[in-house]
């Protein structure tokens, strides 16, 4: 048997082996196919594209929307969608503003006001990561689908914006605020910095830990998971709460950056981020993905964006463009995929 | 039955309903609650409905405005003409209707219409933009939500005077959805193309807000020269600072008012209202910014 | 009438048919063996139009054909029975018998009176008592096995392949079937008959043809063939099943006591799955547990693992300890392993990697400083790979990508990876080769003179027969009889199993 | 043996028959039970609501929604998802609207009118119906995920809309026209009648057709489906059709209605129709689900949207009040289903 059992191996091992690679690796590669061509389109349309200023503004641009699809990731490949996470961004910035603003009641200001910072930004973060939880809660104790879970929390969320900024903007926040948002640091804008080591998290998580084998087996087979002792509702909770965290520190950045926290932030920015999932190859109905790919996805669009500005191509073509080759895109990707 | 049920209308306070384009602006929350303000001043009843920019949400609102019993509403359309229905079906139920600085392109169909000149105004802005880039020089047009027919009365004001002046290129026209993070994001990847402009023309503060904080980043804030349209909080502090040049002041609590007003006399009785009364917009720069706060003139 | 010459197929890094050639004769029934990954489904799939590429030629009538798709072959009159079940869990059993196919009325709409009608008849012709309007969701695996068997039969197809048929039906359908297949061959159809149950292939088989690592090594008439012949060719060497000489359990603590065990029916809380069931499991005992389909021994294993802890009365305890189980985290805790009935659904994360699928209990054990050390994962999986000796291309592969049989070994080996105190297995052997069978006997034996109580759930008497200490029987939600190994036969336990309702009249 | 299989399945077959009942008819019961509480509700909060004026008013506004959603219902039962509704609904209407307008070169226009009006109809929901067939394309024979295909089509489609139109709505269209969206007949609103017929056609044919059946099974089982002869892509294919077609009828409804073609109409309508989709029990996953059920879920929300107006429920607050009840009917409902 065993001599046998290798036999069969041997020729198929090295083929595995690169299978297995695929599994792993593909999806970054496809993405990178698809991302490779635009990018040479693009630098061959504006001499304008492949400079080192507008890359950092690409990255600068994007790091929101990536902060927010590592948290969309993470509920995708457990088979659920989060439609709140601009709402939340909206919220959590604006809480951490009005705090930043109104909420310093200590004598010796400029003492305090790194604490004050520190402090509006952890109830901001924290705000979120309830949120999230909460919609976590109403998915699993009360078998709430997850779209209309997350419906509802974006429209809530939403109304405790307008609520708590009366539909105002809250400006003008510091600059040790902004530096946040519009700061560099060794040469990198900061968000880029944030964003890069919670990706790095993010896929340390996925790939390394207990809790990222969870969310890909829970995706894959929800009910064989169960029965392996995984206890799915806190695994799931706990990825909604980080789904809440992420967006809430998106909405930092913005809210940073912009030096103010608008009450319509993040207006339809699930759309956004759930594409850059998708378009990254993870799979809507779970168990299957990267946050690499996200990654890829969302640079992607960012890239799209940014180009279609830099060729000053008009707001209504704009849209048709983009629309054709995020399609483009994908197909490349497909085509490229030994994936079924 | 019907008897006793318009009797005890008449016992009932009047009800006024505010029906503005959307609340996603701080401009048209600030319209909604100067008119909700000065209604309840005068002792009515009155409620905020937005139609978050939606012209078939804005008839669903006048519908059930109109089936709740209210007796007058104060109007901040969505669309020049995609609203004419609405108004038309309000005039049909003997329910009068006052336009606040959006137009309905119907001269009958509203009992008044007082309205912020956007195009006046727009035209105003040009005129100092052409004199303190003295004719010449690159900009960058900001326009709002290519759908909204404001975005492109502001666009034609602007273009009717400095497209006079063959010195003055547009090196982009990019739309920011009237959103302060988009045009942020626009001007950013404008300037990596066109790194030596000269000013920015945005369709609203909001945007003028981003576009200077572009600008900043950018390390180009005392290079470039914003101008904005509104006289939002944000832009008017700016103006101070001389970080941005100028903005229309539009007057959206004086429009407001009126129309709370003009409903009030309604009521009493008046019936013979102007058609139209335009509300000038302002032009507000370093100069004169002493005479305004956000949103109108220094009491 | 259907002949297969030199076929090959090919999948990434595994090739499943070498060079393949037999040929199918009408009236007659061609038995299909060879071990579990030999290549039989495969096969299958090609005659039927599943997998249209290829290499080699099919001759079915005399004519050259390559099927494009299933419809292709259905409509050259092949029809198979899927080794997995192919039904759509939330349409009824009419629509799901006469999926692609429905009568259509003068109006063009779905003739759904007839295909009631006809299903009806259908389900009466196979003895399954469900309604032609009973949603698959809501039924057995069995019973969902017959669903499938009156699909094939639907069109008068004549060539039937059955890839393992009744992997999943137990002595009263299997009777049934094999009646119908007489019939159809009394009408000169063709039969391929793919099984693991060797008895049954002497009941019906006129040919045999033997697969084994994707080549097919001989074929032959049954006429005067042995068990242990074809086990020899299939195996290409000589296993016996080993039968347990059964011993009485020291009467220390038993590793199981369960009292009481009541399980209310949550659609109809008048009537209760499991009546008030008592039983214990000594330590190092193996306890056989047999019941005609629907008796209630999932709903029993269930139960004790935490699934249906809302509806659950009695007490459960584990080395004299009574425990609560919430949930299967509770039951794991409390030691003690489940081998669902329903490997696919329950079983296995199919789009993962076997080393993943194998290590999925026991990643906090792996865990360490927060993290699974890949080398311990691969280890771990290696070393089951080994002794159960799945056939693998490797630990890297898709669980969804092994053959039927080697799935249902991961699954096993997922579970004795957490070394439990006390093994709960469901139909442990569904769909499994006799060779894998004779070691996973073994297994189970090892491991109660380790001193593992093991609890084994099965439709086949002789599986029973061969491993346990001590027989219970249930039927109808009740523990009927409690016969210790020794003195354990066919007929008492038989007499058993069947309902006492039948006697009354 | 054959007595004992009779006896043995007696117990099960009551069972199965009445959790049939359920799969059937369950759905219907559940919705409408939060539906009814509902309207308890506001009819105890506001006298303005149980009066005719108001239910015709409420159905007239659900009207072009459940259009959408009938579609959208058909699609999500196949597993698959289409965010373009609102896109193509905007690009059909103004197409039409424009048609109308510029579109007639006959000599006699009063005797032509008609014709003309049915012909720029015709062309609106032709093109619509190509529209959504290239949704369908993409999706099978590309492989494209659903999502990102339709996101594709939302932003082509916006493009488009915003070139045809030039950005500016396309007015006053004339009274035969806006009867379509404004007019009476029998005393019961148009486009209500509309949508009756097409909930009507849509129930006939997720009942009693081939298409039917084959739709619920593609999303309950695609391979099995394949492996039964269904021509899987077809299908899919005809079903983003009848999704763009209804879309285009959707947009109709508006632009008549308003007597203009808004550039910006339909924005975010795919929300609203997945979520009435989603609260009437469809499953996102496929296979599972009712246009019935949408129907109900429809007019959960627009019953939620004319109540909260009638009550005195400020702007801000009534997004947390609607996201709150939604999530409320959604979990009363999963309360009363014996469903898993
Ligand atoms: N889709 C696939 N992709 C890759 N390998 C496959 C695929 N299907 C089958 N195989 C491999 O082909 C070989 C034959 O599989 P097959 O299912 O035909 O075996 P079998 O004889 O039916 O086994 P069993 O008796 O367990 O059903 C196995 O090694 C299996 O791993
Ligand atoms: N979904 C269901 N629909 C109808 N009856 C059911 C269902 N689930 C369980 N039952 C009933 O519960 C009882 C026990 O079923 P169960 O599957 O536990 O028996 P079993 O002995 O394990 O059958 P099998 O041999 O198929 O595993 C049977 O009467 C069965 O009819
Ligand atoms: O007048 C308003 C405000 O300028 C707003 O900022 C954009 O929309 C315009 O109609
Ligand atoms: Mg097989
Ligand atoms: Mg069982």
């Amino acid at each position: 048997m065993k001599t046998e059992t290798q036999k069969l191996a041997t020729p198929a091992r090295p083929l595995e082996m690169n299978v297995r690679f695929d599994k792993a690796q593909l999806l970054r590669f496809q993405s990178l196919i698809a991302l490779f061509l635009l990018c040479l389109a693009l630098t061959m349309l504006s001499d304008k594209f492949l400079t080192v200023s507008n890359l950092w503004n690409v990255l600068r641009q994007i790091s929101v929307n990536i902060c927010i699809s590592i948290g969309m990731t993470l509920v995708v490949l457990t088979a659920g969608i989060d439609l709140s996470v601009g709402s939340i961004l909206a919220l959590s910035g604006a809480i951490t503003a009005g705090l930043l603003k109104n909420g310093i009641e200590l004598p010796t200001q400029n003492l305090f006001i790194g604490f004050t910072i520190l402090g509006a930004i952890l109830v901001g973060i924290l705000c979120g990561t309830f949120l999230g939880a909460l919609n976590g809660i109403s998915i699993t104790r009360f078998k709430v689908p997850p779209f209309v879970a997350t419906l509802a929390m974006l429209t809530v969320a939403r109304g405790l914006t307008m609520l708590w900024t009366g539909g105002f903007p809250i400006s003008s926040l510091g600059d040790t605020f902004l530096y946040l948002g519009a700061g560099w640091f060794l040469g990198i804008p900061v968000p880029v910095w944030i964003t890069t080591v919670l990706v790095l998290i993010a896929i340390f998580i996925t790939k390394k830990t207990r809790l990222g084998t969870y969310i890909y087996a829970i995706g894959g087979n929800e009910s064989a998971s169960r029965l392996s002792g995984i206890n799915v509702k806190r695994v799931k909770i706990i990825v909604y709460s980080i789904a809440g965290a992420l967006a809430a520190i998106g909405g930092l950045l913005v809210t940073a950056r912009l030096d103010s926290a608008q009450p319509n932030a993040g207006i339809s920015y699930e759309l956004d981020s759930i594409a850059a999932v998708v378009i990254g190859g993870t799979s809507l109905s779970g168990g299957r993905g990267s946050i690499i790919g996200t990654v890829q996805g969302a640079i992607i669009i960012g890239v799209l964006n940014n180009g279609l500005v830099l060729l000053d191509v008009s707001p209504f073509w704009q849209q048709v463009v983009k629309g054709l080759v995020i399609l483009l895109a994908v197909i490349i990707d497909k085509a490229n995929s030994s994936d079924e | 039955l019907f008897g006793c049920k318009t009797k005890e209308k008449k016992d009932e306070a009047n009800k006024v309903a505010i029906i503005v384009s959307t609340l996603n602006n701080p401009w048209f929350v600030f319209l909604a609650e100067q008119a909700k303000e000065k209604a309840n001043e005068l002792g009515y009843e009155a409620k905020i409905f937005d139609s978050q920019n939606n012209t078939a949400q804005e008839t669903d609102h006048f519908e059930n405005a109109l089936a709740s019993g209210y007796d007058a509403i104060l109007f901040n359309p969505t669309d020049a003409d995609g609203s004419i229905v609405n108004v038309k079906n309000a005039k049909i139920a003997g329910v009068p209707v006052f336009c606040m600085d959006r137009e309905v392109n119907d001269p009958d169909a509203a009992t008044s219409q007082i309205l912020s000149d956007s195009y006046s105004g727009s035209v105003s802005i040009a005129k100092k933009f052409v004199e303190s880039l003295n004719k010449k020089g690159n900009y960058v047009e900001i326009l709002g939500m290519v759908g909204d027919n404001n975005t492109w009365n502001r666009s034609r004001g602007f273009h009717s005077v400095v497209d006079h002046y063959p010195d003055l290129k547009m090196v982009a026209q990019q739309s920011a959805d009237f959103d302060r993070n988009k045009a942020m994001e626009v001007l950013e990847s404008v300037l990596q193309a066109n790194p030596d402009i000269d000013a920015v023309f945005c369709g609203n503060d909001a945007m003028a807000m981003g576009a200077y904080q572009a600008l900043v980043a950018a390390g180009k804030a005392d290079k470039v020269k914003v101008f904005g349209f509104d006289g939002a909080e944000d832009v008017v502090n700016s103006i101070q600072d001389e970080k941005i040049v100028a903005t229309g002041m539009q007057f959206p609590a004086v429009m407001a008012q009126t129309a709370a007003t003009f409903a009030d006399e309604y009521f009493k009785g008046k019936r013979d209202f102007p058609k139209k009364m335009p509300v000038a917009v302002e032009l507000v720069t370093s100069k004169n910014v002493g005479n305004y706060v956000a949103y109108g003139a220094k009491k | 009438m259907l002949t297969v010459n030199n076929i090959t197929k090919r999948f990434p890094g595994v090739l499943a048919l070498d060079d393949v050639s037999l040929c199918i004769e009408a009236g007659k029934v061609t038995a299909l063996i060879g071990e579990n990954g030999a290549g039989k489904s495969t096969l299958m799939k090609i005659l039927s139009g599943v997998y249209p590429e290829y290499e080699g030629t099919l001759v079915w009538k005399g004519q050259p054909v390559r099927f494009t798709n299933t419809k292709d072959a259905q409509q050259h009159g092949i029809a198979i029975i899927h080794q997995e079940l192919n039904l759509i869990p939330h349409l009824s059993v009419a629509e799901n018998i006469f999926l692609g196919r429905e009568p259509l009325t003068r109006l063009g709409t779905v003739d759904k009176k007839a295909m009631f009608r006809e299903t009806t008849a259908l389900l009466q012709k196979l003895k399954l008592n469900v309604s032609a309007n009973a949603r698959i969701a809501d039924l057995k695996v069995g019973q969902q096995q017959v669903v499938e068997i009156a699909k094939a039969l639907l069109t008068n197809a004549e060539l039937i392949i059955m890839d393992e048929p009744t992997s999943a039906i137990t002595g009263s359908e299997v009777d049934v079937l094999f009646g119908i297949i007489e019939e159809l061959i009394r009408e000169n159809k063709a039969i391929v008959y793919v099984s693991h149950k060797l008895d049954e292939l002497f009941r019906i088989a006129d040919h045999y043809v033997v697969l084994r690592d994707g080549k097919s090594i001989e074929s032959g008439s049954m006429q005067g063939v042995t068990q242990d012949v074809l086990i020899q060719k299939m195996v290409g060497r000589k296993i016996e099943l080993l039968r347990k000489q059964t011993e009485d359990t020291p009467d220390e603590v038993p590793t199981l006591r369960v009292e009481n065990l009541t399980l209310r029916n949550p659609r109809k809380p008048a009537d209760s799955l499991l009546k008030s069931i008592s039983f214990q499991v000594g330590k190092g005992e193996i306890v056989g547990i047999f019941g005609l389909m629907g008796a209630g021994r999932t709903e029993l294993l269930e139960c004790l693992f935490g699934l249906h802890h809302k509806n659950l009365t009695g007490t459960i305890h584990i080395n004299s300890q009574e425990i609560t189980v919430k949930c299967p985290a509770d039951a794991i805790r409390a030691g003690m392993a489940l081998v669902p009935e329903d490997r696919k659904k329950d079983g296995l994360v199919l789009g993962m990697d076997v080393r993943t699928n194998i290590s999925l209990t026991l990643l906090k054990e792996l865990e360490n400083w927060g993290t699974i050390p890949i080398g311990r994962v691969t280890k771990l999986a290696k070393k089951y790979i080994q002794e159960l000796s799945i056939k693998t291309p490797g630990d890297g592969q898709k669980a969804k990508n092994l053959s039927g049989g080697n799935q249902q070994k991961i699954v096993l080996a997922k579970w004795l990876a957490t070394n439990p105190l006390l093994l709960l297995l469901d139909e442990p052997t569904r769909g499994i080769d006799i060779h894998a069978k004779s070691e996973i006997y073994k297994l189970i034996i090892e491991l109660a003179a380790q001193g593992l109580g093991i609890v084994v759930v099965s439709s086949e008497l002789p599986e029973i027969l061969a491993v346990s200490d001590r027989v219970l029987v249930m039927s109808e939600g009740k523990m009927t009889a409690n016969i210790k190994g020794c003195d354990a036969t066919e007929d008492a336990i038989l007499k058993a199993a069947i309902p006492k309702s039948i006697y009354e009249n």
